[in-house]
């Protein structure tokens, strides 16, 4: 997919009324009854106040005359009987939608953890097998169709999970464990972007959740389980020294080199996926240029340091990281 | 201060004209406050006070106003650079801070320390000095504040200050600091006001103004009063623990030594939510006495309308959780707040539906402060029902830290007590100034803040729908965000003008507005009584009330309490329930030391934040000042005469 | 010769002679391992006594079956009160030392800690000068990799060269005349994080050598090395595939959950093995008989256990070896997915038990995470686990499953302080090994009473650096005492009686044929107790604390000598020699904390101590 | 791929994110508050006089306050470090020697950066090896005693060349300005600098007191180094 076609596939998809999940759907249509409902009321009441404003006075005293007092008792008595009677009713439809969202689905659900960091997510899908986890980060891919059961933690400050599309957002909370369901109903990719402020990068923390067809998601994962590809070409390979010998190997992990360091996105497939930077940038060549060289231009107070490389060097470790499928 | 054990005054009626001008002359001369920096620093007239604070919150809410301008210009577009993040944040928080804490909360508390003492018929509030050491305490904190603001030191935390992100391993140097202790310093001040205003409504009311013949604005600023009481207390807790988190290693909010991060948002939304009634109920007590007054009638079902303000009062601290239904508590809890955070939209209801009645069954005139009201109803249903909706948790949960949000309680905030309380500074601005303010102008000034505020924040909903975050700087072109964003900068750039209209008003008015008299509107309750502006003593005769609209039953023929005695500081104290006469108080003479006191207090809180030693500075400070305040200063010329006399 | 001594000979003779009552009397000689292995015929018997003893310390485990027995019988409980100082020799170096010195043919041997020095003194001469000084020249960076103070554990003696390790991961062979290098490997690479503290050990002329680094993310091996030439025989790792792991048809483990195939890779995440720990730093043990080498392995990194989900296999295990290819034979984890940093590495003690009526062969380990494990050693089965010390962290141990019951709520956790774990990281006991007496029957276990407070925090991988992710403050157990000295009853499977010291006891101990056992204490004291009850007999003290392990020889002049090195280090005593800063709780992996007042009571040294009756 | 995005990652720098606090900008604020008449010529001499050391006052109060709160998040300037041999995979050999730059000790006033600092020193594994500063593997860095030299062209040498007892080198590992910022806080730890620069303590168990409570320690050279244990 073409960094332009995601992107407006993105812009379709970011929005809490174009509902592409159960949840969502749920939180959609309780948003269109009482949004319905609320319209329907302000109007009354403007029209109430409107006509008791601008209506034709009689040449009446405006003392208070007590028929007149009884009926307007009678007029807020049923108007407050009424508000109550919404509310009561929306409370029932509040309640009964809250269920259904914290309702279980069971064994079948995939596993997913999601760890917030100042700025970016780490994604790691579990197994009973260890060997089967997989680490990435930003991006999520789940099953359509099928429900996931995320995990929701965080060890620095707190954050909330949002894709608006696909669920109700969730806040990651140091010392608590959070939970959350996901489901989506057909494939498609899906942004999102954290919710609770946490700091400089707050705003360009994004994420995209990106809902496959079942056996491309089955492949996806196997292709994420393995380690990372050898590099076969010398271009590649002197990358990969690069980056075991420069600044990129305190911070990042690469499955099968070295590099285990956890401090920034694990970047084992990094070529996988679709953007860098916290779903900021498209992942092409030339903006992950731009991103190792000065990070904080594009995201200023990110934990990336700007690094100068020699051309070579950063035209080896750009080959390097572009193989890293 | 020293209760006289004096027979209780009786009501008398008016006395004679002559009278009046003596005892007009002997007041001027015992209540006079003499032209000059001293006099003006050792001030305790309520008046005085509550007018620096006025202005000075009106300052501080330009200054917010022009950092929301600011952040409006840089999000008018994707990937702006008016503001970094670094920036940004700050002036997100700095907008927050100094609009909740130095603007909303002191600028009702003063709009009440004006009018209380003048509608219940008092000489002034029933603790000047302390009063006056609010004031110093709220200015020197706000001072503090935009010092360090100016010092790249303002904080960036929000104006919630969420640990861990405030916390000491998250908020390096003293930014989270300074956001703490200024909290302190408002909340000093706040916490004082509603000292004053509860001893004063309960105890200086005139005779005859039992409690079900308390104006409605008084019954709100009772309400207000009391929820401060009970709500600041816990902002100031966290923000104490959060201060000793940072400066001494205690680790109440540090989840890994069994600390909790959910604590603070517990602390801090049980006070933030009273907060937002703290500042929308006295504007019911403006609408109501703009309403009563412009419709010619006492406003419909004053029962329901006091039971209603203290309903909102007792709920308001019944739903915090609804600022937190997205930290994944347990559903059955949330479902209360939901059913809490629904029933207080019951009593707002009923207030909307008798003002309705009010207006209906009255004779409108469409002055601006009556415009403000009507903009006020319009837009606060829109805040309340967006309110409504956010209470329900599935709802909420998408919504929640979106720009939904930001909409609905700019949407409250805006149109539930900026707007009434602009009504209020056009309905009351003649009585504190003598002038009117020009209408004309005035209906510019409305129809401008009404059109821009809803261009600026109704695109907001939206844009909390398609998924754009509160607290952001920037965001990327590809969100589709950019149209409404820049939607919402021209509203807010219509809010700018409308404001400097209004600037432009009371400058012009001051000048040359037209002379108001002593009731240019035709006024219900008893600050119309007297002379505009208000003299140092208020009235020359507590007046006696006999029923809710003494200016429209009794007119200015209504008797009035004698007794008092005119060559020294007299007050009246009433009884609570019935406003019997109990006894007179002798109201406390000018004094430097509030001030002094608070600039303790000041040296206190700054140096505190930077070394403990600051409590080895500062607290002896301020008990010297304490001691010199309270100092007793021998036998008082009244006394002596007393004792003499009775010699 | 072993043949003759037909089916009474066993690899703990004494044991078993006691408990078949094949010797009855006193006047049978005890016999000990190494007789029965191929090494006495090369070691001349330079005087002989009653005992039979040869009155030689080869091996810093005394002999194979890790017995520490000495059956010399001129000291014994009533005269050891006479002991006096005999000589002194000081290394001149003051980190920790940890090392047992040996006595082959009158000469002593002493390694020394970082830089590793070699010393032969020659003990027929008076005062026991030097005969010569081997200098290793270890890598200087090596110090960087060593997490717990710069210790060696000892040399071994065989074929007339001393092997021992040099921190920088390498192994050397010395000639024990001439203190001429015969050769030097290097085993591993201290950029990996890999070094060697080891005592070596040499069975059927393999030298066998295990790298330490478990917080340096390192991938732990045994290592085979031809004690000739120094060439590589094999390699066993602890973790990854089978085939790295030596893991074949052989291989027969009791429990069900050591069957699979490749369980040292899928036990784990991803490639985590790759840098899982499991090194090999502590004992070694040989079973002639059987032909089995046992040892354990320590623990998986990093010590935060929330990134390595699984069993982590064969970390915190022990594996039974062929000695020959290093072929497994039987495995068994003491810790699957060690949550507390128990390494397994600890002295392996080999015995002949009656238990439920039938001798059985067992090995016997007083284990870190606080429980003496006895297991047959043929088949890897646990017969009993008892706990020896204050125990949280788990509920006893499964003897169907072998699996010890966790208790979940004191498991580390990222970002949250479990408190109140016991024993701590150093386990009940460490690498300061225990001696068995065949005349009491009792296990002379030095050990500690620790516990601790530990937060798992982010865990990253940089290559040549820590690999822990765990902020961890000990302090004394229940009782406020931090070292405890324990005989143990194998057969009653209970403690005959304790000794509690204020320091953690981080000697190994000696037990003697005059029933007499010596340990040192950290604040300097060297000590002498009646192995049957406990009494203590005799103390001296020494110029800084024992860390060390005494041993007991017979000198040239057929006079039975203690020997102990004093020179306060490792993990425990690292505060006073790394001269570390006790505002720090967590320095030195949160030992300091417990350690707060060792400054105060001893200082930093390093000297050879000898004692003889008058 | 888009070429809008091109131009952004390759767009010059943005300048610095913070709203700057410039001292001269704050000068001529005042400058200008007082610009009014002043009454009389003697009194406005006197006015000036303390309007000199008004300014003088405020100037110092800003630049500390401002230097404290500082987000510097361009940094320095990457230097020439870059040009490291590749091979180099760990740093237990010491590196070649880099040259400090003419900056030496940039956040040495500034909160933000030891607080970087800090981050850093626990992620980078200084804490695997120093812990909170009561040492273990390396030598202690809260006390009085320094092996290497307690200045920060010292610690930023020692961290970037490393030292022959087993402090690896991070040259090239790690970016100047992030070793500058660990340098600051390591000068931290021993009460080296400013209280109100200092960090607080951190949202983890705690092992010793906050560095913002650190008495200040003079710092003396090490007798011992552990090096001369070796003959």
């Amino acid at each position: 997919m073409t960094a332009s076609g995601m992107l407006s596939l993105i812009q379709q998809s970011h929005s809490v009324l174009n509902p592409s999940s159960p949840q969502a759907r749920l939180i959609d249509r309780l948003w269109d009854a009482m949004y319905l409902v609320s319209v329907i009321v302000f109007l009354l009441v403007v029209a109430a106040l409107l006509w008791g404003t601008f209506r034709r006075r009689g040449p009446e005293a405006p003392e208070t005359d007590p028929g007149r007092e009884r009926s307007l008792t009678t007029a807020v008595s049923i108007a407050t009987a009424l508000t109550v009677l919404i509310l009561f009713g929306f409370l029932i439809y509040d309640v009964a939608v809250g269920r259904q969202l914290t309702r279980g689905f069971g064994k079948e659900a995939l596993q997913i953890r999601v760890i917030g960091h100042q700025w970016w997510w780490e994604v790691q899908y579990r197994d009973s097998i260890p060997k089967n986890w997989a680490t990435t980060a930003n991006e999520i891919h789940i099953p359509a169709g099928r429900p996931v059961a995320l995990e929701l933690l965080s060890n620095d400050v707190i954050h909330s999970f949002w894709p608006p599309t696909i669920s109700q957002k969730r806040d990651l909370i140091p010392g608590k464990d959070n939970s959350l369901w996901l489901q989506a109903d057909t494939p498609g990719v899906y942004r999102g972007q954290c919710a609770e402020y946490c700091g400089n990068q707050h705003a360009k923390m994004g994420f995209l959740v990106i809902a496959d067809r079942p056996d491309s998601f089955a492949s996806w994962l196997a292709r994420q389980r393995d380690t990372a590809l050898t590099p076969t070409t010398a271009l590649t390979r002197r990358g990969q020294e690069v980056f075991l010998a420069s600044t990129c190997v305190m911070c990042h992990a690469i499955s099968g080199t070295p590099a285990g360091s956890r401090i920034g996105p694990d970047l084992t497939h990094l070529a996988s996926r679709q953007t860098i930077a916290a779903g900021t940038l498209p992942n092409t060549r030339g903006n992950l240029a731009g991103w190792i060289v000065n990070p904080q231009s594009i995201k200023p107070g990110t934990r990336m340091p700007p690094n100068q490389l020699d051309p070579n060097d950063l035209q080896a470790l750009l080959a390097y990281l572009e193989s890293l499928k | 201060m020293s209760a006289a054990a004096a027979p209780a005054p009786v009501p008398q009626p008016p006395p004679a004209f002559e009278d009046r001008e003596r005892v007009r002359r002997e007041l001027e001369q015992t209540w006079d406050q003499p032209p000059g920096l001293v006099p003006w620093l050792t001030s305790v007239d309520h008046k005085s006070i509550a007018k620096r604070y006025i202005v000075t919150a009106f300052v501080f809410f330009v200054l917010a106003g022009l950092e929301a301008a600011t952040m409006r210009a840089q999000l008018a577009r994707p990937e702006n650079n008016v503001l970094g993040p670094d920036a940004y944040n700050q002036f997100f928080t700095m907008h927050g801070v100094t609009m909740m804490f130095l603007f909303a909360v002191p600028i009702m508390e003063a709009m009440g320390l004006y009018f209380v003492p003048l509608m219940i018929g008092a000489r002034n509030v029933a603790f000047p000095r302390l009063n006056a050491y609010g004031y110093w305490v709220y200015l020197c904190g706000g001072i503090f504040l935009y010092l360090m603001f100016f010092l790249n030191t303002g904080p960036d935390v929000g104006w919630f200050g969420y640990v861990p992100l405030s916390g000491p391993e998250f908020s390096p140097g003293k930014r989270a600091d300074v956001y703490a202790q200024a909290i302190t310093f408002t909340e000093i001040a706040a916490l004082v006001g509603s000292v004053e205003l509860i001893v004063t409504i309960f105890k200086n009311r005139a005779p005859g103004m039992t409690l079900n013949r308390m104006p409605l604005f008084v019954w709100a600023m009772l309400v207000q009063a009391f929820m401060v009481l009970f709500a600041m207390p816990w902002v100031a807790t966290a923000t104490q623990f959060l201060a000793m988190d940072r400066l001494i290693a205690t680790h109440f909010f540090n989840p890994a030594e069994g600390g909790d991060a959910l604590l603070w948002q517990h602390l801090f939304w049980f006070f933030g939510h009273p907060e937002v009634y703290i500042i929308f109920v006295p504007a019911l007590g403006f609408v109501s006495s703009i309403v009563a007054t412009f419709t010619r009638r006492p406003v419909f079902g004053y029962p329901v309308m006091v039971l209603s303000m203290i309903a909102t009062g007792f709920l308001g601290f019944g739903l915090w959780v609804h600022h937190m239904f997205t930290t994944g508590l347990p559903q059955l809890g949330q479902s209360f707040f939901t059913g809490a955070s629904m029933m207080i939209a019951i009593p707002s209801g009923i207030q909307i539906f008798c003002w309705i009645a009010t207006i209906w069954a009255g004779r409108p005139r469409f002055t601006v402060p009556f415009l403000f009201v009507l903009g006020f109803v319009v837009l606060f249903i829109i805040g309340g029902f967006t309110g409504v909706m956010i209470a329900s948790v599935p709802f909420d949960q998408q919504v929640h830290d979106s720009y939904f949000i930001v909409a609905h309680f700019h949407y409250v905030l805006i149109g539930g007590a900026v707007f009434p309380l602009f009504g209020a500074f056009y309905y009351w601005f003649p009585k504190v100034t003598g002038r009117m303010l020009s209408e004309r102008l005035g209906r510019w000034n409305f129809w401008l803040f009404f059109i821009g505020m809803n261009l600026t924040f109704f695109p907001m909903h939206q844009l909390g729908f398609e998924g754009m975050p509160r607290r952001v700087y920037t965001y990327l072109p590809e969100t589709g965000w950019g149209d409404l964003n820049l939607l919402a900068t021209l509203g807010a750039v219509t809010i700018a003008t409308s404001m400097l209209l209004f600037v432009i008003n009371v400058v012009k008015s001051l000048r040359a507005g037209l002379p108001a008299g002593d009731d240019p509107w035709g006024g219900e309750t008893l600050e119309w009584a007297t002379t505009s502006p208000p003299r140092h003593y208020n009235f020359e005769y507590p007046p006696v009330v006999e029923s809710r609209s003494p200016m429209w039953e009794s007119g200015p023929e209504m008797p009035v309490v004698t007794g008092l005695r005119t060559d020294v500081r007299d007050t009246l104290v009433t009884t609570l329930l019935d406003a019997e006469p109990d006894s007179k108080h002798r109201h406390p003479n000018p004094s430097i030391w509030p001030l002094l006191a608070a600039v303790a207090t000041t040296v206190l809180f700054v140096t505190l934040i930077f070394t403990p030693w600051g409590a080895v500075i500062g607290t002896p400070l301020l008990l010297l000042t304490l001691l010199g305040w309270g100092w007793p200063r021998g036998r008082e010329k009244w006394e002596q005469q007393l004792v003499e006399s009775e010699a | 010769m072993s043949s003759q001594l037909g089916r009474c000979t066993s690899l703990a003779g004494g044991a078993l002679l006691v408990l078949l009552g094949c010797s009855g009397t006193a006047d049978r000689p005890a016999e000990t391992a190494e007789q029965t292995s191929s090494l006495p015929s090369r070691v001349p018997v330079t005087t002989t006594d009653s005992s039979g003893d040869d009155g030689q310390w080869i091996m810093p485990a005394r002999n194979y079956a890790s017995t520490r027995y000495s059956s010399l019988t001129q000291i014994t409980a009533q005269n050891v009160a006479q002991l006096q100082l005999a000589w002194t020799f000081s290394t001149g170096l003051t980190r920790g030392h940890e090392a047992a010195p040996l006595v082959v043919e009158n000469t002593m041997y002493i390694v020394t800690p970082f830089p590793n020095y070699l010393y032969a003194l020659d003990l027929t001469q008076p005062g026991a000068p030097t005969k010569w000084t081997y200098k290793p020249d270890p890598a200087l960076a090596s110090q960087g990799v060593a997490c717990c103070d710069l210790v060696n554990r000892g040399a071994a003696y065989w074929d007339g060269k001393i092997y021992f390790n040099s921190l920088d991961a390498t192994t050397h062979a010395v000639d024990a005349k001439t203190g001429k290098s015969v050769w030097r490997t290097r085993v591993g690479d201290i950029n990996k994080g890999e070094s060697t503290t080891m005592a070596p050990l040499v069975v059927k002329g393999k030298v066998l050598v295990g790298n330490s680094g478990g917080e340096f993310g390192i991938r732990g091996w045994l290592t085979a090395l031809d004690a000739n030439t120094g060439k590589l025989a094999w390699r066993a790792y602890t973790t990854g595939p089978d085939q790295d792991v030596l893991i074949g048809s052989r291989f027969k483990p009791f429990y069900s959950q050591d069957r699979g195939k490749d369980l040292g890779v899928s036990t784990w995440p991803g490639d985590a093995w790759k840098i899982g720990g499991g090194g090999v730093w502590g004992w070694i043990s040989y079973d002639p008989d059987l032909d089995l080498i046992y040892y354990g392995t320590a623990n998986p990194g990093p010590w935060n256990p929330d990134v390595r989900p699984g069993d982590n296999k064969w970390t915190a295990a022990m594996f039974a070896r062929d000695p020959d290819n290093g072929e497994a034979v039987w495995a068994y984890q003491w810790s699957p997915h060690d949550l507390f940093d128990y390494d397994g590495v600890n002295e392996l003690v080999l015995l002949d038990l009656p238990i439920k009526g039938q001798t059985r062969k067992v090995l016997i380990r007083p284990e870190r995470d606080g429980y003496i494990y006895v297991l047959d050693r043929t088949t890897g089965e646990v017969l009993s686990a008892d706990p020896y010390g204050y125990i949280t962290t788990t509920k006893g141990i499964d003897l169907k499953t072998g699996r010890p019951i966790e208790v979940p709520e004191k498991a580390p956790q990222t970002g949250k302080v479990v408190r109140e774990i016991c024993p701590a990281a150093p386990g009940t006991k460490d690498w300061q090994p225990s001696s068995y007496s065949p005349r009491t029957g009792l296990l002379y276990i030095p050990h500690q009473n620790l516990c601790q407070d530990e937060e798992g925090v982010e865990a990253n991988y940089i290559a040549g650096t820590p690999y822990v992710a765990a902020i961890v403050k000990m302090y004394a157990g229940p009782g406020g005492h931090r070292g405890e000295l324990t005989a143990w009853n194998p057969l009653q499977r209970k403690a005959a009686w304790k000794i509690k010291e204020k320091f953690p006891v981080w000697s190994g101990t000696v037990v003697t044929a005059g029933d007499v056992v010596f340990y040192g204490t950290m604040d300097g004291w060297f000590k002498a107790l009646n192995a049957r009850d406990g009494t203590e007999l005799w103390r001296f003290k020494v110029g800084s604390g024992i860390v060390g392990q005494p041993i007991v020889y017979r000198g040239p002049d057929g006079k039975e000598y203690v020997a102990v090195l004093s020179g306060v280090g490792g993990w425990a005593g690292a505060v006073v020699a790394g001269g570390l800063d006790v505002r720090d709780s967590s320095a030195a992996l949160g030992f300091v904390n417990a350690m707060k007042d060792l400054p105060q009571a001893t200082t930093k040294g390093g000297m050879l101590y000898v004692f003889a009756l008058p | 791929m888009s070429s809008r995005f091109r131009n952004t990652a390759f767009a010059g720098q943005r300048g610095r994110s913070g709203y700057g606090c410039h001292p001269e900008r704050s000068e001529g604020t005042i400058a200008m508050a007082f610009n009014r008449p002043f009454g009389s010529f003697a009194s406005l001499r006197m006015t000036i006089a303390s309007l000199r050391m008004t300014i003088f006052a405020t100037t110092v109060l800003t630049l500390v306050g401002c230097q404290r709160e500082e987000r510097n998040f361009q940094g320095m300037p990457p230097s020439a470090t870059s040009t490291m041999p590749a091979t180099r995979q760990t740093g237990l050999q010491p590196g070649p020697p880099v040259r400090s730059g003419p900056m030496n000790g940039p956040y040495e006033q500034n909160a933000y950066g030891v607080s970087q600092g800090k981050t850093l020193y626990n992620q980078f594994n200084c804490s695997g090896c120093h812990f909170q500063g009561g040492g273990g593997i390396g030598p202690p860095l809260m006390d009085d005693q320094w092996v290497y030299g307690s200045s920060p062209e010292n610690i930023f040498e020692t961290i970037v060349e490393g030292r022959p007892n087993g402090m690896p080198s991070f040259g090239g590992k790690i970016s100047p300005d992030q070793i500058w910022q660990i340098t600051a806080y390591v000068r931290s730890m021993s009460g080296l600098l400013r209280k109100d620069v200092a960090t607080g303590r951190n949202d983890d168990m705690q092992v010793r007191s906050q560095e913002q409570a650190a008495d200040k320690a003079k710092p003396v050279q090490s007798v011992i180094p552990p090096s001369a244990e070796r003959q």
